[in-house]
This record gives structure tokens, C-alpha cells and sequence, in this order.
């Protein structure tokens, strides 16, 4: 059970405006989250992740808190460990493949896994200039997987993939991610998108 | 023509180069993140020692390291060490002297790197120290090794701030610079010649081993 | 233009001084190291008169064929060995190979003429090997004179008329080397080929003036010997 | 104590610098391209000239440029250039020497820089110099001023080589370095200190300017 | 009317692969181009704008040609000044958002108009890193659009827009790609991105 509750002042097009969220996510559940371009969906995965630091807000992740601006708790990213698909990937440009993964994790069977779900075996080489769209936003996600998060954050993880691709690969994301008893919150334009995956929904606006 | 002087001015170039990566590259770090007023007086502080004229700068070592000074005399007693005549002494001046061609590039080139590849570390449970060496560093290669073939060839001519403070000891101070600018005071201009173009040959080698190693690190599987 | 030796700056401008107060004429002095300043005149320096440390640099530029008189021995250096630690430096020779010497500072024998000269003394007293391990060999005399007076080294063999450059509030003790156990450092001077393209009158002039009873006693009032 | 060396070291500073922004630049893009065999050997070879001491590099030029060379007859003949005891020879000679320290940083920079930025401004039109002076030059703005902070410092201190090939004649050659140089050769501390003061000064105050200015630069509206 | 047949030699997936595309675009339509992540989408954009050259082909615009590897004819991207919205945005760090749009165009009432389509006008002065997901690949379309281009590509041009605001934008581009008689081809994975906007499509696979 994780329980989020923040407040940060953001600009968007509207002019300034105050991004409120306050929500539980119950454990192992996918909330997917949405809202219109520019009001704050990532800066509210990057709060939580501990990129970003709110004006007001607590954030308890099963019992333990790691945020809270009253009392002045605020865990830094490494210790929270949360799995963040980025919008924009993030991708090491130094890494092949298969390097990214073993950055995240060492374990080699996991790894193999992976790189078979996300069919990104034969790229196993490659760095990520060398890769397409889709190939890059595939590896986004498996890195994210590999560490086996208890919290794991999707900005937008989808929006590259075709529709069997992405299809397939939730087959594989929801078996791994209740290996893991991983609790899922991603961000999504496109009803569709997260057909089949998402089980609860949040919107921001 | 010996070869001492050469092995020493090796030696000396590699030594400094090794100790400004050490103590340069995590400075340059430093440097990169958030800049402040402090940060920005610090660098340009850096900056001052190649604006003397190289000999001049000696002078002033020579002034702080005499075991006159304060500085100088504290070493000698509790270090038993000495600056001046001493190839501890050069080492100590070429880094001073050195020491902006080794932070510069590399805090540039920091500063252009987008934060998110650090954010995406972070968030994978790694310390600030292990993503700035496995994916900061390695992701600026390219200006890593322009920093180092700098410090290294500038060390290498350097000459002016050795000259006052190593005293021309055979064997521990009298490096190829001396023994070159020697030769030419000293009409010997084959001597003089020979010592250039090993220097350059061996200089040459390093630079050219150092861009194409550099090369094909960029270079990606399929090209 | 006058260019001379670093050791003979000094006195050089005192020269110049008097020579533009007799004649009105001024004179632009350059220094630098004999060799240097050697080389630079082959390839086209605009120099009018040469100063060297030496005889060897002039003789070599008229056999070459950039003068236009034959090199002349303006004046003769004396050695000295100097200290401003307080140490007494009037039995050197004892004093040198002790324990509490310090570090010894000579010229570069192979390039300054100096130099040459005081490691000519120490053999001659046949004190080179004890000595040599505590040699620090400098660029110039000039560089000898900044390790002696910022006491770097315990003793230093430079050259006599540094004692009457000094500010007279400077700690320093000097003792002459006897001219005997070194060869004489002769200086020699030449008029060189591009004193021909300007004023050559006031060049030849100045050039005279250097060999004058009146430039003799300046040359000795700092501590120089001449013919 | 004048002040015709160190306006004129500023002058020597500031002309240099400009020169290699005029060749530097262009050429550090053109080592950015795609590498091949030549280019790894010109760079280099750009690196030589700092592995020499400087007043033999200075003994070396004074050679090519003297009228009794090749280079220097026919430079006096067709252009009635001396760059031999002049001015113009010191700007020559600044410029080999401190030509690494113009290129290789934006080189490495321009090498770090992603390709599809001048790709979008090729499609859009531009032109490669057009694309380069707007979109890829001002986004290694850091690298870049780096580069020129270091030029422009070691071209003021630089010394072995302007007294090499430059002699010391009064108000064309007779640049700060050299002043401080003879000032601590002659016994002169204080009129040296004073040298050394007031470059220093001047110097920090243009480096400040530059990060402060840098830094303004690279900060975004909202920050 | 744009006749394209190109083969260039790429790595997928499955292995060493010919890409393959022979068709005719007529002038002012819009083609959606689609097939699995990493078939070759981007690859075949980047051909079209002069990015990348394949083994063979020919490509005929409006009765120009702009390569013919046959004939040794292959136009500069400069001189094809094709309107190309990069997968990754190829946004320039350096400039603002209606710096972008000068860049491409000095025509201050187009640039004015275009911010005004893209909800883009409270952000003028911002810089790309500033900017969400949803806004940088606004700005990447308006900047491709501001040079008024003859051929429009656009790589996954729509997916970090939200529905709503996706629709808004197809109604103004429509417009606006009638005016500049502009023919334009677009890579999306979504049936529903591009519905009521792509006339035609075409299957790369
Ligand atoms: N710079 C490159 N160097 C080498 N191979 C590359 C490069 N870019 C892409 N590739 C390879 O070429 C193939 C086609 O890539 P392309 O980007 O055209 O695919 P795409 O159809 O656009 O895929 P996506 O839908 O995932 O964006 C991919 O399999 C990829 O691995
Ligand atoms: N680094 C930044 N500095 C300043 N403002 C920013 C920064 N990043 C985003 N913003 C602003 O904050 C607002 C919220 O951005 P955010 O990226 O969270 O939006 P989003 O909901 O993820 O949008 P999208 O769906 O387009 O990705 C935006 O209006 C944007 O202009
Ligand atoms: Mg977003
Ligand atoms: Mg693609």
C-alpha cells in the first residue's frame, strides 16, 4: 500500500497553477495515469522517484515514508530505488544492450529474460544511437525491470511500441510484475494503450 | 646525448597527469554541478598560474617551498620533505602549473551532459560517486583524453617552472626540457635536435595510440 | 641599441647614463644570455652593439661575418662566492665542504662563463668531488643571485658587481676568489653590421666610449678589472 | 614599473585569441567529422608544438622565420613581412603554440554534440556554416569559453618563445612576461610583484566576466 | 504526386533484412506508414529527407528528381528541405521556443499562428529542457511547419499528446497543410492516432 499526497507549484500553459495529487495505491495494483500534455504527469513520477522535491507533501510506501516535508523526511532517489521509465529513455550512450541491464542487476538468467520479452536479443551489442524508437524505449523498460523495483514508474513507456508488440510485452510485464510484487503507476495518453494492464486510473488536472 | 634526461621527463609527465586525474577530474565535478560565486572564483583562481610567465611562477614556488618559509619549513620538519631541488618539487609545480588543462575540458564538457542520465542511475540505487565513473565519465571520453594528452605534452615542455626550482640535478631533475634548452645555449644543435625528435616521436606514439583508442571507443558495433 | 650580457646590464645602464649625459644621446639596452642573444643577432637581429659574457660568442660572430670590427675585451669579471644566510664566507673553502653549507649554487659551467670559472676554483682546490653533490646548477648567474638572496642555497659563486647592485639594507657576505685558481672571465665586445643601416656615428660613438678612461673607471667601480 | 609591456602582452593576448577563434574553430569542426587517418595524425601533430620547451620551440621558429631561411627570405620579399624581432612574429608564434588549446576542447566538444541537431537544420534548409555558427557552436558554449579562457592565459604568460623570437625590443616586443622576468632577474622584486599584480588582476577580472557570463547563459528562463 | 523505390540493407530483429518501398504519394495527401518497431520507419524518413542513402533507388518529387543512385543524382537535405519531425524532436538546447520557430521562418505572423495552434504562446521563451513531453513534440511539429515545407515527415509525431488535444491539433493542421499544398507521410502505431487524418497508408514490413 503506498500513500501519496503532494503539492508543487508548476507553470504550465494555464499560467501558474498548483499540482495536487493525493491517492493510495493498494499493493501489486497498475494505476494508470493521465491528464493533459503539460500539467504535471511527470513531475509527479519524478517527485515520487525523489528527482524532484514538492512544496508540501508525504509519500509513505508500504510503512515506510519517504517523503514528508513536515517533518522534514526526504529519501534521496538511491535509497528509494523506484524503476523509472523515462519519457525520454535516459539511455547510457557509453552502454551496449545487454550492458545496460547488467548496470541494474547481475543477475545473468534475469537478464536473458528479459532481453528475450523485450525481443531485444540480437541487439544484445548495440549502443543506443544504433537502435530504433521502439528498440530504445524496450530497453528503457527492461533496465527498469532489472532491478526488480518495488515501485515501478512508466512516463509515456508505450508510445513507441506497435499494438502486437505492446500487447505481448504486457503478457510479459504482468507475470514478471507480480513476481515481483511490483506496484506499477504509468502514464498514458492513449486509452488503449493500457488496455489489459491497468487496473486502477488516476487523472491530473 | 643520455637518456636519462628523457626517462625523467617521462616520468615526470606521467606522474603529474596520473595525480591531476585524481585530484582534477573529481574537481571538475565539483566544479560542474550548481554553480555558485565561490565556484567561479575557484576556477578562475585555477586559471591564474599560466597567466605568469612559467620561470616567474618558479620564482614564486621557490619562494614558498624555500625552507625559509613557513609552508617550506613545515614539510622539512614534519615530512622530511623538500620542495626545492627535488623531484617532489617538480611534481608539486607541474601540477599547480598543469592543473586548469586538466579541469577545464572536463568540467565543460560535464556541464553539457543532460542530468538525466545521472537521474536514471540514481533512481537504480547508485551513488553519485559510482554513476559519475561508470556513466558520467565514460560519457565524455572525448574530452577526457583531450584533458589528458594536454597535461601530459604540457608537462612534458615544461620548463621554465622546473628550471628555477629543480636546479639541474642529473638523475632527478635535470629532465629532456633542460637538457634540450642546455644543448641549444650550448651550440649543440645535433644534440639538440636528437633530443626534439625523440621527444616528438615518443610524444607523437602516445597521441596518436590516445586517438585511436579514443576513436574507436566511439565508434559504435555496426559502422 | 646595445645588447649585453644579463651579468652586465647593471653596469651597462650606469654606462649609458653617463654617456648620454656627456653626449646626449640615448642609448636602449638589452639584456639577455650571450648565447641567446648570439643566436638572435644571426638571424637578423636589429641589435647595433654586442656585450657579451665572453670571448667566444663575438669571436664566433666575426668569423661568421656579422660585425664589423674584430671582438675587443671590454672588461674582465671578478668571481666571488656570497651567502646571505649570515653565514661567514671568509674560509669558504673549509666552510664549503662542512656539514651546515647548505646547497652551493653555480652557473651552468657549459653556458655561463661564470659558472665555467667557479667550477675551474673548486678544482682547483680540490674540493669538486666533495662538493658536487650539493651543486645547484642554474640557469644563469642571475639565477644564482636569486637563490643566494632568497636563501634557497647556503653559498653562491657569482659575479663581483652584484655587491654594488645591492640595496644597502640586504643581509650579505662576500669574499673574492682568487683570480689565480680560475681563468680570466674576459668580456668582449663587438660592433655589428646593423649599426651601419642608422646613426652609425653615434653607434661607433658609444662603441669607443666603452674602451674610454671614463668607461674604465665605471667598469671598476663595480667591481670589474679592465686592460 | 611601465605600463607599455602589459598593454602590449593584452594586445598580444587578445589578437591571438581572436586569430584562433578565426582557425581554430573551423578546424576543430573539421577534426570533428568523421575521423579518418589524416586527421588522427594533423591533431597530432598540433600537439607537438607543446611538448617542446618553449624557447627551443622559440629557437625552432626563429630559424624558419630569419631571413637567412627560405620562409623568411620570401615572406620579406613578396609581403615585406619580418616576423623575426616584430610584433606580427609574435602573434605567429602564439598561434602555433597555443593552437591546441583553441581546438582540441570545441573538437571534443562538437564530437559529444548529438548528430540529429544539425541534421533538423540541414532538412530546414541551412546550410552546414549556417548550421554550425547558430545551432552547434552555441550549444558547447561552455567548451567553448573554456577554450578561449586558456588561450587567452597562456598567451599572456607565454614567454620562451616571444623572448626567443621577439628579443625585447621596447613597445613592439617587449611584452609583460618579459618585463617580470628581467624585473626578478635584476633583483627587482617588488616592481615583479607588481607586474605579476596587476596581470593577475586584470586577468581574473576577464575570467569572472567570462564564467559569470557563461553561467547566465546556460540558465534557463525558469530557474 | 511523389514516386518513391528504394532498397537500402538493414539489421532487424530477425536478422540481416532488404528494406524495400516502391510506392506513389499524390500531391497534398497524407499517408500513414506503419509496421512492427524496427522494421525500418525512420529509416525510410531519413531517406526521403536525404539523411541516409540506400544501396538503390529513386525518389521523384513533383517532377523533380532527388535521388537516383542509378543516374549518381542525390540531392542535399538542404536542397530537399523537407519538413522532418524527428522521433527524438532533434530539438536545439540553445534556442527558445520561438527562437525554434525564427529559425525555420521569418514570417513573424506564421510564427505567431503556429504558437497559437500548438497551445505553444505562454512558453515562447522557454528553452526544450524546460518543456514536458507533450510540448517538446509540439514544438518539434510547429518547427517543422514553419518552414512551410512542399513534404512533411513526421515520425511518431502524436504520441506524447493526449487525445483531446491531438484531435484539436489534426483539425489545424489539415488547414493549414491545404494552404502550404504541402504532401505529408506519417509513421504511427496507433489505428487511432491518425484517424481522420491519413487518407492513405502504407505497410512497411
Ligand atoms: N544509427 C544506426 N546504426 C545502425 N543501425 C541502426 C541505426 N539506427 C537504426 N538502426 C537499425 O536499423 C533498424 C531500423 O531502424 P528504424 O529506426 O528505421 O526502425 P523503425 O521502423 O523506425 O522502428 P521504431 O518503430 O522502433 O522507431 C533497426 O533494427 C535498428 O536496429
Ligand atoms: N525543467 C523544468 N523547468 C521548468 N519548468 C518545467 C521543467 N520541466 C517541465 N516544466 C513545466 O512544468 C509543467 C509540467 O511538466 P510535466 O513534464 O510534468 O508535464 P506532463 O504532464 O508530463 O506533460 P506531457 O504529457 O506533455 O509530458 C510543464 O508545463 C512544463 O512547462
Ligand atoms: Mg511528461
Ligand atoms: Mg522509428
Amino acid at each position: 500500500m503506498i500513500s501519496i499526497n503532494i503539492q508543487k507549484n508548476i507553470k504550465t500553459y494555464k499560467g501558474r497553477y498548483r499540482l495536487t495529487v493525493a491517492d493510495s495505491f493498494p499493493a501489486g495494483s497498475v494505476t494508470k495515469v493521465y491528464g493533459p500534455s503539460g500539467i504535471g504527469k511527470t513531475t509527479f513520477l519524478r517527485i515520487i522517484a525523489g528527482l524532484s522535491t514538492p512544496e508540501q507533501g508525504k509519500i509513505v510506501v508500504h510503512g515506510q515514508t519517504w517523503l514528508d516535508t513536515a517533518a522534514g523526511i526526504n529519501m534521496s532517489p538511491q535509497e528509494r530505488k523506484a524503476g523509472f521509465v523515462f519519457q525520454d529513455y535516459a539511455l547510457f550512450p557509453n552502454m551496449t544492450v545487454r550492458e545496460h541491464l547488467q548496470y541494474a542487476s547481475t543477475d545473468e538468467l534475469l537478464i536473458s529474460r528479459l532481453l528475450t520479452m523485450g525481443r531485444m536479443e540480437s541487439f544484445d551489442s548495440h549502443k543506443p544511437q544504433h537502435l530504433s524508437g521502439g528498440q530504445q524505449q524496450r530497453l528503457a523498460i527492461l533496465r527498469a525491470l532489472a532491478q526488480r523495483p518495488k515501485l515501478l514508474l512508466m512516463d509515456e513507456a508505450f508510445s513507441a511500441l506497435d499494438d502486437e508488440l505492446r500487447e505481448d510485452l504486457i503478457t510479459d510485464l504482468k507475470i514478471i510484475l507480480k513476481e515481483f510484487e511490483t506496484t506499477t503507476i504509468i502514464v498514458s495518453h492513449h486509452a488503449q494503450e493500457t488496455l489489459g494492464f491497468a487496473d486502477r486510473s488516476l487523472k491530473i488536472d | 646525448m643520455e637518456w636519462t634526461p628523457i626517462w625523467l621527463s617521462l616520468k615526470l609527465a606521467a606522474i603529474t597527469t596520473m595525480i591531476l586525474m585524481l585530484i582534477g577530474i573529481p574537481l571538475a565535478y565539483w566544479l560542474s554541478r550548481r554553480s555558485s560565486w565561490l565556484k567561479v572564483v575557484i576556477e578562475a583562481i585555477l586559471t591564474m598560474p599560466l597567466v605568469l610567465p612559467p620561470s616567474v611562477l618558479g620564482f614564486y614556488l621557490l619562494l614558498s617551498f624555500s625552507p625559509n618559509s613557513f609552508f617550506g619549513r613545515w614539510l622539512l620538519e614534519y615530512f622530511n620533505l623538500s620542495l626545492v631541488f627535488s623531484f617532489e618539487g617538480l611534481v608539486v609545480a607541474s601540477v599547480i602549473y598543469s592543473l586548469p588543462f586538466m579541469v577545464s575540458p572536463v568540467k565543460s564538457a560535464l556541464a553539457h551532459l543532460p542530468a538525466s542520465l545521472a537521474e536514471a542511475s540514481y533512481t537504480m540505487g547508485k551513488s553519485k560517486l559510482h554513476t559519475f565513473y561508470r556513466v558520467q565519465l565514460p560519457n565524455i571520453k572525448s574530452s577526457l583524453w583531450t584533458a589528458i594528452v594536454l597535461t601530459f605534452a604540457h608537462t612534458l615542455g615544461e620548463f621554465g617552472v622546473v628550471l628555477m626550482i629543480g636546479g639541474r640535478l642529473e638523475g632527478s631533475t635535470k629532465v629532456a626540457s633542460i637538457a634540450i634548452y642546455d644543448a641549444v645555449d650550448n651550440n649543440q644543435y645535433h644534440e639538440a635536435n636528437m633530443y626534439s625528435l625523440i621527444l616528438f616521436a615518443i610524444t607523437f606514439v602516445i597521441v596518436i595510440l590516445v586517438f585511436v583508442f579514443n576513436k574507436n571507443a566511439m565508434r559504435g558495433p555496426l559502422e | 641599441r646595445v645588447a649585453v650580457a644579463a651579468n652586465a646590464q647593471f653596469v651597462l645602464k650606469k654606462l649609458a647614463a653617463d654617456f648620454q649625459k656627456k653626449t646626449g644621446i640615448a642609448v636602449e639596452v638589452i639584456s639577455g644570455a650571450s648565447g641567446k642573444l648570439a643566436v638572435q643577432i644571426k638571424n637578423g637581429a636589429p641589435y647595433d652593439i654586442f656585450l657579451s659574457a665572453d670571448t667566444e660568442f663575438p669571436q664566433n660572430l666575426y668569423t661568421e661575418g656579422f660585425t664589423l670590427s674584430k671582438p675587443q675585451i671590454y672588461a674582465m669579471g671578478s668571481l666571488i662566492v656570497c651567502s646571505s644566510t649570515g653565514a661567514d664566507v671568509k674560509n669558504w673553502k673549509s666552510r664549503i665542504t662542512g656539514k651546515d653549507a647548505g646547497k652551493v649554487a653555480i652557473a651552468n659551467p657549459k653556458t655561463a662563463p661564470y659558472g665555467k670559472a667557479a667550477e675551474e676554483a673548486l678544482n682547483y682546490y680540490k674540493i669538486y668531488q666533495p662538493v658536487s653533490q650539493k651543486l645547484v646548477v642554474a640557469e644563469s648567474i642571475s639565477q644564482v643571485n636569486t637563490y643566494v638572496l632568497q636563501r634557497v642555497v647556503g653559498l653562491g659563486f657569482t659575479t663581483q658587481s652584484l655587491v654594488y647592485e645591492l640595496p644597502a639594507s640586504q643581509r650579505f657576505s662576500w669574499q673574492k676568489v682568487d683570480p689565480k685558481s680560475y681563468s680570466p672571465i674576459e668580456q668582449g665586445a663587438v660592433l655589428l653590421k646593423y649599426a651601419k643601416n642608422k646613426n652609425y656615428v653615434n653607434n661607433k660613438k658609444f662603441y669607443d666610449y666603452l674602451f674610454s678612461a671614463a668607461a674604465n673607471a665605471i667598469f671598476r667601480q663595480f667591481g670589474y678589472t679592465t686592460a
